[in-house]
């Protein structure tokens, strides 16, 4: 979608210019960034440091202030190097099945967001078909979807630990961790479903009128129109909400980890970090999970582009 | 109505039967609806006459009639037996429940057949077939939490929520001023106008396109958790720092879908603008905003319940005495699931009122899309 | 062996190192237990989890076991393995807190889910009240840390003596600018960490047969962390499966448990009990935690089958 | 197909159309407009129609009606004999739109299948009819391609053919040749001719063309705006068979005048 | 309007539009297209100049090229002396679409201000433009309503109002009368005539009828297809004030004939 909006009229280019890397920009833009980040580190964290030297009873040069904001152990916002090293330290530093490897849990995280987001989606579909097709599931549905959906997860999370996560565990005889997982992805897939739906729907109502009428002149059935000229035509909605979706669904697993025993995974981790006020820990946590996250988005986004360029439609 | 609509009479009559023959209670083999007096006789005449109308005159208005009276008593007489059989309703309780049930979904289908019409007839139906529904969404919670004795701190039955409500308005209301009115619109409106903003920026410059985007995309999915507490690390405990969190978890869809919007207008109306020689500016507002607001609007429903939903999780990492998130966290841990309910009854009702607002401002601004023109 | 589900209050920490040491050196299994120990966390209700049937036995404070069993959840205490309380309020000296009658106008940090009752009833001992106004105390929903000490935004926070009030030293507060108010101190301490179960169940022999054991095996895994402070610290690290908790942390707290544990040997001080009782009697207030006096909360048939004394 | 049929065979040699004091009124936000008003008009099965009338007089409104697209507001109207919706759900008509309404992402010989794949045709049978019609219209070749990628007046053939493609009995066209020029026009017509006098069609047609309504069709119905009428409906006795010559006769330059004259009345302006 | 002015004064009496060995060449899904090739053509200032041509030999491709909508891939172009970029900035042309491309957000009379908006023009020379332009496309009394509320023949008759309502210099029109009926088309060519005849405008015109082209233009560029070429340019010397009575003069029969050899001839099927 990026590519059909560089294609804004006002700034076409001559085609030699049009395909520059990707890698300039976001090295700049990551590097101004950077830069925010450190100016806001020592600003945050000066008065802390003050503190702190006040309390030895030194009087800090600038210097030596800039240097302090920069490397405290409990910092309002670490600087950037302080979290890569921590980064470092749970990443590489760590075997990958290790407990206090990130990457373990960010595969935590991640198996029970995709299948939250797999599940989510198509939940989404289904109820947006329904909605579409159904006039009766429009008017009485969808309200109480949408009511669904101010509830807050958090207030439901234990009812859904007591009774799908116990269930699970206890009577059925689930594993422990596949309880959780399916607790957790459960959470998601709540979350994750409403983008899809209110998307899709929009998506499916969108073809053009003589469209729908040339599908009418055939008396194709319902399930022709929608194959042959909803689904297509809702193409870019599916996607954009999917991309919603994803996002949406790994913050859910985060926060279903909260209420599954917050044992492991990357809500885990930022939980136990608080709990322990170690910051730069929870930066660390945050910025997987969001480096997770623009991974996830920007796999939506690449099948999107995929699937219009497979329609044609990519002008 | 087609085959599906007509199986629905017939099982509710073969329900029917089954109400009047089968023993009300499973302890009591003896109590039988039949001989619970006058009242129950009215209930099952009701009923069997709904059943005839709508089986020999599917769609009439007699039939809805008659459906809507039999389908509110039989609710109505279900919900009176249901203290004197909690924990051993028998099979006649169940069907007499079920029946009733079925009646009323054919009065949803009945009336969500009737043809969109304006003005006041068309409103009371719009909201007359979610109420019904949402009616008989409590009815059945009311009877499965009672019937089977489901503890009340894991669920409590409505009745007893609608009781707290009641009672606890001054704190409801109190805890909607801080949470929603407070944290939710200001963190809603930033959050959106945020997104909004960076997307036409991303949008107007390439170079930002490309390096701006991807690292837009890292916001995508803050987690509420790590963010929650370090918003009141920096914005203190009071609802600046609530709003902060819902500005964070409102910004990536609003910034997705404008992206999409704003490239989903027809090549031939950008050939127009030009010809034209219009700017940035002129085609943005003239042509590409217009276009890209059914995607806008999409951001902005999701994004009603979203900031209510952040809003309220953020409050479970510091707050003062008040506020929706708070309400909900404290009154688990004392065991008030009522409250808790009654909590989220209010917001589920915010959160729906406010997407009705988005989405008929979206109605009035987007009439010319085909999915309001067909 | 004979499967149990235990429902902790917290996160896997020190604080619960007894069970975790009594699992580790299969003390459990030597009873012919099969145990499994769930950590909780700041979004578990281990008193709606055992009343939706998620646990067999659960850990929690008395004052919120008392205040569910009022709610409809018939919880009774079959243990205490806690003698003391570890609660207490941390202020800053600066703010010119010295003692409790200083707190008018101040904002105290409290957290909430259940551990509120026993400040709510020293306040009410006070006479504070706590909805903000010029002749009570401002208060706050405490999060996870203690942060708000750290950053000035609360003039007291609570901590517990084994896990926050290190953090504060750790952040590089010294002792010397801290005053602290334990609730033990103040004649408001409540029992904390006890075992609690569903009453029902106690009516069948083979259960109370099954939970002494428990109780026993969990006492000698006290007893072990107790002797062996640093062994423990290391079970409760090797336990936890977010890989984030520091050994020289969790080495600190179990020192401090071992203090509250000290003195306990599971069985419940009914001296304690009534204590506790009349604490949360006197909390009064709108929302009093509980009414009135309660019948039946707690059992020594656990603790005498299990031949504790 | 089949369907159609079916309800063919039950009134062969009937009518075909049967309008009796239709009216149509569209609400809009600024008032009513009454698009069609009081339309009687007959169809015998087989016949060629053609409207005529100036722009918005009503012929679309009036062609949807008969495709059940429209909903009239008053009289009655069948097709086949049964109600419009009736015949729409046996397949009983082709449509051609004013507009070419390809779906941008079916490629051109896509676009043509649409229809088959509705009607459940097999693989070869939908090949067969896609490359013959696609022929017919000169589009061979284009097949791959996607309808943004052709000229208007290829669109507008290849939604031609793909009303064709589905072979009905009866033919609803609505200017289907208005953005083609004189020279694939008068090939269309011949071959639409052809087509008609061999299979029995009914076609129902829109044009603007003068000469083209009166080489085509056995009936012209002019029409007239606001509010949209019928003002003189034409019988032309050519055979069958009419080749392009007949367009210098006189009989042919008569009925010309007429169509003229009654078209010109429906103008407000004179010149 | 007053960019184009300044434009225009520095050629005054010049050229328009100068093409020399101009080609195009898409590339697709199955392969390149050629659409132009080869092309050379030079229009003078005030010249009425109509591409006719068989459906997809490159007529559209052309104006776009000339509205610097599409970037050719070979030769050199020039509008009003500048590169057709250049020319496009300096708003020297109206450009009226095959299809009527009209916003279905905005009313009729919304539709036509668009250009003039953008152009920055006052509140009241709006309402003049747009009220003059609607009537004389005789759609006056339809301001209110949105486009998908018009027939086809009326929204394309919009989208002409609002490119005259520019008031340009040079006017490119692709094929804008194709969904005219006879009445309402001659109407309108003798108002475009006169408006060209008052305001020295140039027009380029793509059009199918061949009277038409006759009628109007002072230059008929035959084109095949291809790939797409000019195969003949037709010079008419008609007057400017020439009227409708002209088409029954033999020069005009001529011209047609020769018109329709040139068109016969970039067909592949002989009739
Ligand atoms: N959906 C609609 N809503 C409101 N008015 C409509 C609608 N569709 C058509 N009309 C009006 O109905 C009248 C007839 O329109 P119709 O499309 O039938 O004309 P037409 O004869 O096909 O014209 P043309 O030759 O220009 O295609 C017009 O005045 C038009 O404005
Ligand atoms: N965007 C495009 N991509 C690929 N091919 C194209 C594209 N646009 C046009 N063509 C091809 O270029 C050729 C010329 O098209 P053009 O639209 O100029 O024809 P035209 O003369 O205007 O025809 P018509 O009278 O039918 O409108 C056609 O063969 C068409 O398929
Ligand atoms: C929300 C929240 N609630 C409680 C605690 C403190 N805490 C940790 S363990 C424990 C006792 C449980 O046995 C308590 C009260 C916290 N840090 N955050
Ligand atoms: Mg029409
Ligand atoms: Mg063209």
């Amino acid at each position: 979608m990026t590519a059909i909006a560089a294609k804004s009229p006002a700034l076409r280019k001559p085609r030699s210019l049009k395909k520059p890397g990707i890698l300039f920009p976001v090295l700049i833009v990551s590097l101004a960034l950077l830069a925010v980040w450190y100016v806001g580190a020592y600003f945050l964290n000066a008065q802390l440091a003050r503190d702190q030297f006040a309390r030895q009873k030194k009087e800090p040069t600038a210097q030596e202030l800039v240097a302090a904001t920069w490397a405290m152990d409990r910092p309002l916002l670490p600087a950037p190097h302080q979290v890569a090293v921590e980064l470092w330290k749970t990443t590489v530093d760590q075997s990958v099945t290790s407990k206090r490897s990130l990457v373990y849990h960010s595969w935590i995280t991640l198996s029970s967001t995709l299948a939250g987001f797999v599940s989510g989606t198509l939940l989404g579909i289904l109820l947006a078909i329904g909605i579409v097709h159904v006039s009766s599931l429009d008017k009485s549905l969808m309200p109480w979807i949408v009511a669904s959906q101010t509830i807050p997860i958090v207030a439901i999370a234990p009812m859904i630990v007591v009774v799908g996560y116990n269930l699970m565990n206890g009577q059925m005889g689930l594993s422990t961790d596949l309880s959780r997982f399916i607790a957790k992805a459960m959470i998601s897939t709540y979350l994750s479903f409403f983008p899809v739906t209110v998307g899709l729907v929009k998506g499916l109502r969108s073809p053009d009128p003589i469209h729908l009428d040339l599908m009418r002149t055939y008396s194709a059935s319902r399930a022709q129109t929608f194959w042959k000229l909803r689904l297509p035509a809702a193409m870019p909605y599916l996607f954009t909400s999917m991309q919603v979706a994803i996002a949406i669904s790994l913050v859910g697993a985060i926060v279903g980890e909260l209420p599954t025993g917050a044992s492991a995974g990357i809500g885990a981790r930022l939980l136990a970090g608080s709990y322990y006020g170690q910051t730069v820990q929870i930066w660390a946590a945050l910025l997987a999970a969001s480096i997770l996250a623009a991974l996830l988005v920007w796999m939506v986004s690449l099948g999107g582009r995929a699937v219009v360029k497979r329609m044609g439609m990519a002008r | 109505m087609n085959a599906r609509g007509l199986l629905q009479p017939w099982l509710a009559f073969i329900g029917l039967f089954a109400a009047v023959s089968l023993p009300l209670d499973s302890l009591d083999p003896e109590r039988m609806l039949p001989r619970e007096g006058p009242l129950a006789w009215v209930v099952i005449v009701a009923m069997a006459a709904a059943l005839v109308a709508v089986i020999r005159a599917e769609r009439s208005g007699l039939a809805g009639v008659l459906l809507a009276i039999a389908a509110a008593l039989g609710g109505w007489f279900t919900l009176q037996l249901l203290p004197s059989v909690a924990g051993h309703a028998g099979p006649a309780f169940w069907a007499l429940f079920l029946t009733s049930w079925l009646l009323a979904w054919c009065l949803v289908s009945v009336l969500a057949a009737i043809p969109r019409q304006t003005g006041f007839d068309g409103a009371f139906l719009r909201i007359v077939v979610p109420l019904i529904f949402g009616v008989w969404l409590l009815i059945i919670w009311e009877v499965i939490v009672l019937a089977f004795k489901v503890p009340f701190v894991l669920i409590p039955p409505p009745s007893a929520i609608g009781a707290k409500l009641i009672t606890s308005i001054p704190i409801l209301a109190a805890d909607f001023r801080q949470t929603f009115l407070k944290a939710v619109i200001a963190g809603y409106a930033i959050g959106c106008a945020s997104g909004f903003l960076v997307a036409i920026l991303i949008d107007r410059v390439p170079f930002l396109q490309r390096g701006l985007l991807p690292i837009g995309n890292l916001v995508s999915a803050l987690p509420i958790v790590g963010i929650a507490p370090i918003m009141v690390m920096w914005f203190g405990f009071d609802w600046p720092s609530k709003a902060a969190v819902v500005v964070v978890s409102t910004f990536f869809p609003m910034l997705v879908n404008t992206v999409t919007g704003l490239a989903a207008s027809q090549p031939m109306s950008r050939d127009l603008m030009r010809t034209y020689a219009a700017n940035y500016w002129q085609t943005l507002f003239k042509l590409r905003l217009p276009e890209a607001m059914p995607f806008i609007f999409n951001a902005l429903k999701i994004n009603s319940t979203l900031a209510l939903i952040a809003a309220i999780v953020a409050e479970f990492f510091g707050t003062p005495i008040v506020g929706m998130g708070f309400r909900i966290s404290t009154e688990v841990g004392r065991m008030n699931i009522d409250m808790v309910w009654a909590e989220i009854a209010v917001a589920a009702l915010a959160g729906s009122v406010f997407y009705g607002v988005v989405a008929l401002i979206e109605r009035a601004a987007t009439f010319w899309h085909p999915s309001f023109r067909t | 062996a004979d499967p149990i589900t235990f429902q902790l209050k917290w996160v896997t920490q020190a604080q619960f190192a007894g069970y975790y040491v009594a699992k580790a050196k299969g003390f459990y299994d030597e009873e012919g237990l099969d145990v499994t120990i769930k950590p909780g966390g700041p979004d578990i209700a281990p008193e709606q989890v055992i009343a939706g049937g998620g646990a067999d036995v659960i850990t929690t404070w008395m004052p919120a076991a008392l205040a569910s069993r009022e709610k409809g959840v018939p919880l009774v205490n079959i243990a205490q393995p806690f003698k003391k309380s570890g609660l207490m309020l941390t202020c800053r000296k600066e703010t010119g807190i010295s003692s409790p009658a200083d707190f008018k106008g101040k904002t105290l940090g409290v957290w909430f889910y259940g551990n509120e009752y026993p400040f709510l009833a020293w306040m009410a001992k006070l006479g504070l009240k706590t909805d903000g106004g010029p002749d009570g105390v401002t208060v706050l929903k405490q999060g996870f840390n203690v942060d708000p000490l750290i950053q000035k935004q609360a003039d007291c926070i609570s901590t517990m003596t084994y896990n926050e009030f290190g953090q504060v030293l750790d952040a590089g507060i010294p002792e010397s600018e801290l005053v602290v108010f334990k609730y033990e101190d103040q004649g408001v301490a409540t029992l904390e960490d006890g075992l609690y179960v569903m009453e029902e169940k106690l009516k069948d022999p083979a259960f109370v047969e099954k939970m002494a054991k428990f109780v026993k095996a969990s006492e000698k895994g006290w007893d072990y962390a107790r002797a062996n402070p640093d062994e423990a610290a290391k079970i409760v690290l090797d336990n936890d499966e977010t890989g984030a908790q520091t050994e020289a942390h969790q080495k600190f707290m179990i020192g401090e448990v071992n203090k509250l544990t000290e003195g306990s040997n599971g069985v419940l001080d009914e001296a304690d009990y009534k204590r506790t009782v009349t604490t949360l009697l006197s909390a009064g207030g709108e929302t009093p935690v509980i009414t009135k006096e309660p019948t039946g909360a707690w059992t020594h048939a656990v603790t005498d089958a299990a031949g504790l004394k | 197909m089949s369907d159609g049929e079916a309800a063919h065979a039950s009134t062969k040699e009937g009518t075909a159309i049967d309008i009796r004091g239709l009216s149509l009124t569209f609400e809009t936000n600024d008032g009513p407009v009454q698009a069609l008003s009081n339309i009687d008009l007959n169809v015998q099965r087989g016949e060629f129609v053609s409207f005529i009338g100036p722009s918005g007089c009503g012929k679309t409104t009036l062609l949807r009606v008969i495709a059940d697209l429209e909903q009239p507001t008053g009289g009655s109207i069948t097709v086949n004999g049964v109600s419009p919706e009736e015949a729409r759900l046996a397949r009983a008509y082709g449509y051609v739109f004013q507009a070419a309404a390809l779906y941008p992402w079916r490629t051109i010989a896509k676009n043509v299948a649409l229809p088959l794949e509705i009607m459940g045709l097999s693989r070869a049978e939908r090949e067969k009819r896609i490359a013959e019609n696609l022929a017919l219209v000169n589009l061979a070749g284009f097949e791959q391609k996607f309808p943004w990628q052709l000229s208007g007046g290829m669109q507008q053939r290849a939604s031609i053919a793909r009303a064709l493609a589905v072979e009905p009995d009866l033919l609803l066209m609505d200017e289907p040749f208005g953005a083609l020029d004189e020279i694939v026009r008068d090939h269309l017509n011949e071959q639409l001719l052809k087509l008609w006098a061999q299979t029995q069609k009914t076609v129902v047609f829109v044009t603007h063309s003068i000469p083209e309504a009166v080489f085509l069709s056995t009936k012209i119905v002019v029409m007239s705006p606001r509010p949209g009428r019928v003002t003189d409906i034409i019988e032309c006795g050519f055979p069958r068979d009419r080749t392009l010559d007949i367009r210098e006769t006189p009989e042919f330059l008569e009925i010309a005048a007429r169509v003229r004259h009654g078209l010109r009345a429906g103008h407000s302006y004179e010149d």
